[in-house]
C-alpha cells in the first residue's frame, strides 16, 4: 500500500469522487486558481475546469447556504470553509438551516452536502485564527460532523461523505496534512459514525480523534517503555458518538484517559467521558481524565501557544493519574 | 392568458384572503400555535409574480409564505392542515406556518430566518445553471431582510456568477414595526441593485396587471440568459406583523387609507371594466373560495397528528 | 418585598442601569418604537428617547459588532439578540471577537458589553426557532455566559452583567417571562460566576439552571410526597462554572441529577458531570443521570414537541435512577 | 503641511518598506511565525490617508496593519518586537503580525477576520457620536472584504445612524489569489456606495499627494456632519498575499508593471521637483531609517519573552 499524507489523501478521495460522479463539485476560497490554501485541491482547476472547482467570494454564508441551495437540486456539492474559524461566518447555515431542512420540510429536502475545513492550532496564528470548536458543531442534531486523524480514515471518510445524502460537516487539521500513512489506493469507504480501535493495550483506554490521535500514540510509544499498555480509540466520527469500541476497550481496562485538542470545558471529552459513566460506571477504577487546551484564546507568542496546547507528556502524566 | 387564467388569479387571490382570515381565528382559537403571519394585502405580489412562472421555475421565499403555497398549487387543505400540524400538513405538521414546502410543485420554502433564504437561492440558481435545466429561482423577501449581511453575499455572488435568479423585494414599508427608512439606508429598495451593476425596477403590488407585467418582463430577461434581476414590489400589510403585533409603529390612518386600496377589489374593478368577468362571476369565485376554506379547515381538524413515534424520522437521511 | 414577573425584573434591572449610568444604552431589533418583542423595553423609548434606546436594522452582526465597537469606546451598550435563534447571524462577533479582543490586545481592549438574548422552546415555533443551544457559548474562554432561572436572579444577575468590565452573554428564557418571584427593589446584585442552592435537600442532588429551575421545582415536589428531598443547584452563571455548592452538595447527597432544556449531547449536563466525576469520584453511589431535550430539532406540532421538552416527570424518573 | 511635515511622510513610507522587507527576511529565518501580511506597495495609502487624521480620529484596520501601526505612531521597535512575539510588542506578543493595535495611539487594530472589524468600526463612531467627541472612525479593508455580509451591515448602519465613518477601500486589486471581477458584482468598488446613497471617490493609491487631497476633502465631509463617506483607494501589493504565496494568478508582467509605480519613488520624485527636498535629504532619511529597524530588530531580539505565568492574564477584567 502506498504511504502518503493526509492532504494527499483528501486530494485524492475528492479526485475519484468528482471523476466518479458529475454531480460532485467544489466550491470555496481559493480552491482553483490558487490550488487550495492547503494546496488540498492542486491541479484540480485545470483538469475539472471551473464549472466544477468554483471560487467564490470571501463570503462565507453564501458559499454554505449556496452549496445547501446546489444540494437540493440533486448535486453533491463539497464546499470548503478555509479554515473552521470561518465557520462562524456560516453558522447559521451550517446549525440551522444545512441541520435542519431535511427534518423541518418532513423529509422533503435531502441535502447530499460536505462542509470541508480545518481546525488547530500551534502556528502561531493567534486567537482568532486557532481555534478547534469541533464540540460545537457536533451538540446539533441533523448534522453529522466528521474528524480524521489519519491519511487512509482522511481519504475514507471523505469519500464516505460525499456519498451520504446527509450533510456532513468534515474537518481537517492544519497540522496534519503533512502526516504520512498507508491508504488503500481506489474505492476505500469508511463508514461515518464509527469508533475504531487505533491501537491495541490493556492498561489503559485513550479516547481521542484527529491530531490528537497523533499525540496519543506518541504518549502510548513513551507508556510502552514504561510497560504500560495503552489502547488508543479514535472517534473519527464526533456526531453520531459510537460508544461501542470504548466501551468494550473500558470493560478490558478500567481506566480512560480522552484527550482533545479543543477546550475542555464544554468539550468533546466532557460528552464521552459523561457516556461512559453513564454505560460503564461500574468498570471504571479511577475518574476518567480529560486532557485539552487550556481555557485561554490561543496566544501569537510561540512559547504562551504552546504552553496551552496538549502534548504527550500531558497525556503521560493523566494516564499515571488513572492507573 | 385567457379568461380563465385571468379568473384564476383572482380565485387565489381570495383564496388566500379567507385562508388567511380563517388562520387568525383559528390562531385566536388556540387551534395554530406559533408564529402566525399574515399576508392580507399583499395577494396580489405572489399571486401576479408566480403567475409568471413555468413549472420548472423554482420559488423560495421567507417565513410569509401561505400566500405563496396557495400560488404554487398547494391545496389549501394541506396549507390549513400544516398550520393546524397535522400528518397532512405540507410539512406532515413539522413545519407549521412558517416552514411550508412542497418540492414537488418546486416549492422550496418558507423560512423563517430573516435573509437566510437568499444564498440557498443563490445555490438553487447554481443547480439550474449547471445542470442547464433552463429554470429561473424566484427568490422573495421583505425590504427588512434586505439589510442583513446574507442579502449582500448571496446578491452579489449572482451577479458574479450570472446566475438565473430574480431577486423579488416586497417592500410593505415596515420589518416588523421598524419604518423602511429607519432601517435601510435607501427607502427606494431597487437603488440596492445599482450597488451590484444588476438591471432592477419597481412596481405597484397593489396592482396583479402590472406585477405579472414587470414580473414577465424580468423573468424573461433572466431566462433569456442575463444574470439576476432585482424587482422591488411596493405594497403594505394590512394586518400586524404577526399574531399579537402591539401596531404602535402605524397610525390607523395609515393603514386605513392601504386597505382602500385592495389588491383583490382592484383586480376584481380590472375583470369588470375590462369585460373578462362579470360580478355575478366573482360572486361565484367568493362562494366556491369560502367552501374551499371551510373544507380545508374540516380536513385539516379531522386530520391525524403525527405519530408520535414520528419524532425521530427524518434527522437524517441514513 | 414584590412579587413580580421575570420580565418586569430585567425590564426593571435595565431602568435603574440606564438611570444610573449614562454610557448605559440599549441597541438591538424593536427594542424601542415597539418596546420589545418580549415587551422587555416598553416604555424605554418614551423614556430615554432614540439616543439611549436604539432600534437597528434586521443585522445581527451589526448589532453585537456595533456594540463592542462602542464597548471599546467607554460606552456600556446592551445589546439585545431577539432570540438567540439569531445569534447564529453573529456568531463570529460573540465567540471570536467579543470574546478574544480583551485578551489578544493584551488587555488593551476593555469590553464592557452585554449581550442579552433569549432561548427556549414549547412554544411551536419550529426547529430554527426553538433552541436552547447555551452550551456552545460557554465553550469560549473570554466570554461570561449567565442564565438566570427566577426574577430575582434576573435582575441581580443582569445588573451585575451591566457593571461587568467584561463581555457577557446573557440569556433568558421565552417561556420565563410570566414567571413571579420576590425580587428586592432597588440596588440588587448578584455576583456573575457564583451557583446557588435553591433549595435544600439531603437524598439527591439535582443541578439545573434557568427554566429548568422550574421543572426540577415541580419535580422536586412530586419526590417531595414521596419522601424524597431532593436539594437544587442552579448554575446561574454557566461560564465560568462554580463546582462548590455543587461538589458540598454532592458529599451530602451522593447522587445527582443534571437537568438542562437544551440537547444532551455536547451540553451542559455533560461539563457539569464531568467536573464532578473529576472532582468528587468517590463521593457518588450511582451514575449521574443527564434530563435533557431528545436529539431532534424541535417540531412545529405541539404533542412531537412536547415529546421532546423535558419535563418534571423525567426528572423523577431520573431521581429514582439514581436513588 | 510644512516642509519637515512632507519629510516626515517620506520618513514613514521608507520606515514600512525597510520594516516589510525585514519581516520578510525574519520570517524567512523562523523568526516571525504565523501569517505575514506585507504592505509593500501600498505605503502611500496609509500613509497619505492617516496624515489627515487628528488626534481624536480613531483608526482601525485589516491583518495588513504593520504600515498603518508605523503611520499611527508606534515606534517601529515595538512593531518588531510583535512580530517576534515579544512582551515589549505592542500587544505584548500576543496579538503577533495580524493583531497590531495601541489604544494610546487611538490605533484599534488589526483585525483578521475578513469584514469583521467593520462593524467594530461603525461601533466606534457610535461611541464617538453618542459621546460628542467629534472624532471620525477611519475604517479600512481590501476589496476582497467588500463580499462579505459584514460590510453590507456596518455601511447600511452608518448610513442608517449618519455615523462619522470614513470607510476606505484599499483595492489592490485581489482578494488572496481572486480578481476583483472574478469575486465582485462591480469592479469599480465604489459603485458599492451608490446602493446606500453615500458619497463617494476614487483615488489613484500610488500617489501620497493625491490620497491626501481625496482623504483630506473625505474627512472634512464626515467631520463637518456628513455622515459617512466611501474612499476607494487604488493601490497594488508587490509581494504574495501572504509568506507562501504560490502566486499562479498574476502575471510576473503585471507585477513588474506596477512595480515601475513605486509609491516611494514616485513621492520621492515630487518632492525633489517641488524643491520640497533634496536628493541628498532624501537619502539621509533613508539611512536613518535604516538604522531605525536596524535598531528595531536588535531592541526586539533583546526583548524577553513573555512570562509563561501571563498566559492567563487578560482573558477576564473581573
Ligand atoms: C436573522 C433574524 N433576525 C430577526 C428575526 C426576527 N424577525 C422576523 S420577521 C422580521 C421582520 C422582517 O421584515 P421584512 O423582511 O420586511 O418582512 P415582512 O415581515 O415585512 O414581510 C424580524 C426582525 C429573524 N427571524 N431572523
Ligand atoms: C471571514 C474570512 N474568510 C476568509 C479569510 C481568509 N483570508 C484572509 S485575507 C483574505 C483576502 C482578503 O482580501 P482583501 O480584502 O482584498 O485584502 P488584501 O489581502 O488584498 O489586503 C482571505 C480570503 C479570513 N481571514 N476571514
Ligand atoms: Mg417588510
Ligand atoms: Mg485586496
Amino acid at each position: 500500500m502506498a504511504k502518503i499524507t493526509v492532504r494527499e489523501a483528501i486530494s485524492q478521495a475528492l479526485w475519484e469522487e468528482m471523476e466518479a460522479d458529475p454531480k460532485v463539485f467544489i466550491i470555496g476560497e481559493e480552491v482553483g486558481v490558487w490550488g487550495g490554501t492547503y494546496a488540498v485541491t492542486k491541479g484540480f482547476y485545470d483538469h475539472f475546469g471551473p464549472k466544477r472547482v468554483k471560487d467564490t467570494p470571501i463570503a462565507e454564508a453564501a458559499i454554505v447556504g449556496g452549496a445547501i441551495g446546489a444540494a437540493l437540486t440533486g448535486l453533491r456539492p463539497v464546499a470548503e470553509l478555509m479554515t473552521i474559524n470561518f465557520a462562524f461566518s456560516a453558522m447559521e447555515h451550517i446549525v440551522n438551516e444545512a441541520a435542519k431542512l431535511h427534518y423541518m420540510f418532513n423529509g422533503q429536502f435531502v441535502l447530499p452536502l460536505v462542509i470541508r475545513t480545518v481546525g488547530g492550532g500551534g502556528r502561531q496564528l493567534g486567537a482568532t485564527h486557532s481555534q478547534t470548536p469541533d464540540a460545537i458543531f457536533a451538540h446539533f442534531p441533523g448534522l453529522k460532523v466528521v474528524a480524521p486523524g489519519s491519511a487512509a480514515d482522511a481519504k475514507g471518510l471523505l469519500k464516505a461523505a460525499i456519498r451520504s445524502d446527509d450533510p456532513v460537516m468534515f474537518i481537517e487539521h492544519a497540522t496534519l496534512y503533512q502526516l504520512r500513512g498507508e491508504v488503500p489506493e481506489g474505492d476505500y469507504l469508511i463508514p461515518i459514525g464509527k469508533s475504531v480501535i487505533q491501537r491495541p493495550g490493556k492498561h489503559v483506554t485513550i479516547v481521542t480523534y484527529s491530531k490528537m490521535l497523533d499525540i496519543s500514540q506518541k504518549a502510548a510509544d513513551q507508556l510502552a517503555a514504561d510497560g504500560v499498555e495503552a489502547e488508543i480509540v479514535d472517534l473519527r466520527t464526533l456526531r453520531p458518538l459510537d460508544m461501542e469500541p470504548i466501551l468494550e476497550s473500558v470493560k478490558k481496562t478500567n481506566r480512560v484517559v480522552i484527550v482533545e485538542e479543543g477546550w475542555k470545558s464544554f468539550g468533546v471529552g466532557a460528552e464521552v467521558a459523561s457516556r461512559i459513566y453513564e454505560e460503564a460506571f461500574d468498570d471504571l477504577d479511577a475518574p476518567i481524565q480529560r486532557v485539552a487546551q487550556l481555557e485561554v484564546p490561543l496566544p501569537y507568542n510561540q512559547n504562551l501557544e504552546q504552553l496551552a496546547l496538549p502534548k504527550p507528556e500531558w497525556v503521560v502524566r493523566a494516564v499515571h493519574e488513572v492507573l | 392568458m385567457e379568461k380563465q387564467d385571468y379568473l384564476e388569479l383572482y380565485r387565489q387571490m381570495v383564496v388566500i384572503r379567507r385562508l388567511e382570515e380563517k388562520s387568525a381565528e383559528l390562531y385566536q382559537q388556540g387551534k395554530i400555535g406559533g408564529f402566525l403571519h399574515l399576508y392580507i394585502g399583499q395577494e396580489a405580489v405572489s399571486t401576479g409574480l408566480i403567475s409568471t412562472r413555468r413549472p420548472e421555475d423554482r420559488v423560495i421565499t421567507a417565513y410569509r409564505d401561505h400566500g405563496v403555497a396557495i400560488n404554487c398549487g398547494i391545496p389549501a387543505r394541506e396549507v390549513m392542515a400544516e398550520l393546524l400540524g397535522k400528518a397532512t400538513g405540507v410539512a406532515g405538521g413539522r413545519g407549521g406556518s412558517m416552514h411550508m414546502a412542497d418540492v414537488n410543485r418546486n416549492f422550496w420554502g418558507g423560512h423563517a430566518i430573516v435573509g437566510a433564504h437568499l444564498p440557498i437561492a443563490a445555490g438553487l440558481a447554481i443547480g439550474d445553471q449547471y445542470q442547464e435545466t433552463g429554470g429561473v429561482t424566484i427568490c422573495m423577501f421583505g425590504d427588512g431582510a434586505t439589510n442583513i449581511g446574507y442579502f449582500h453575499e448571496a446578491i452579489n455572488l449572482s451577479k458574479v456568477w450570472h446566475l438565473p435568479v430574480l431577486w423579488v423585494c416586497e417592500n410593505n414599508l415596515y420589518g416588523m414595526g421598524t419604518a423602511v427608512n429607519r432601517a435601510s439606508a435607501v427607502s427606494s429598495i431597487q437603488q440596492k441593485a445599482r450597488g451590484f451593476g444588476i438591471p432592477h425596477s419597481k412596481v405597484d403590488g397593489m396592482d396583479l396587471i402590472k406585477v405579472r407585467e414587470a414580473a414577465q418582463n424580468a423573468i424573461d430577461l433572466v431566462r433569456g440568459g442575463n444574470g439576476p434581476y432585482f424587482l422591488e414590489i411596493s405594497t403594505y400589510r394590512f394586518r400586524g406583523h404577526s399574531m399579537g403585533d402591539p401596531e404602535r409603529y402605524r397610525k390607523p390612518d395609515e393603514v386605513q387609507k392601504w386597505q382602500e386600496n385592495d389588491p383583490i377589489c382592484i383586480y376584481g374593478e380590472y375583470l369588470v371594466n375590462t369585460s373578462m368577468a362579470s360580478r355575478d362571476e366573482l360572486n361565484e369565485i367568493e362562494t366556491q373560495a369560502e367552501e374551499e376554506i371551510k373544507e380545508a379547515v374540516e380536513f385539516a381538524e379531522q386530520s391525524p397528528e403525527p405519530a408520535p413515534d414520528s419524532l425521530f424520522d427524518h434527522i437524517y437521511v441514513e
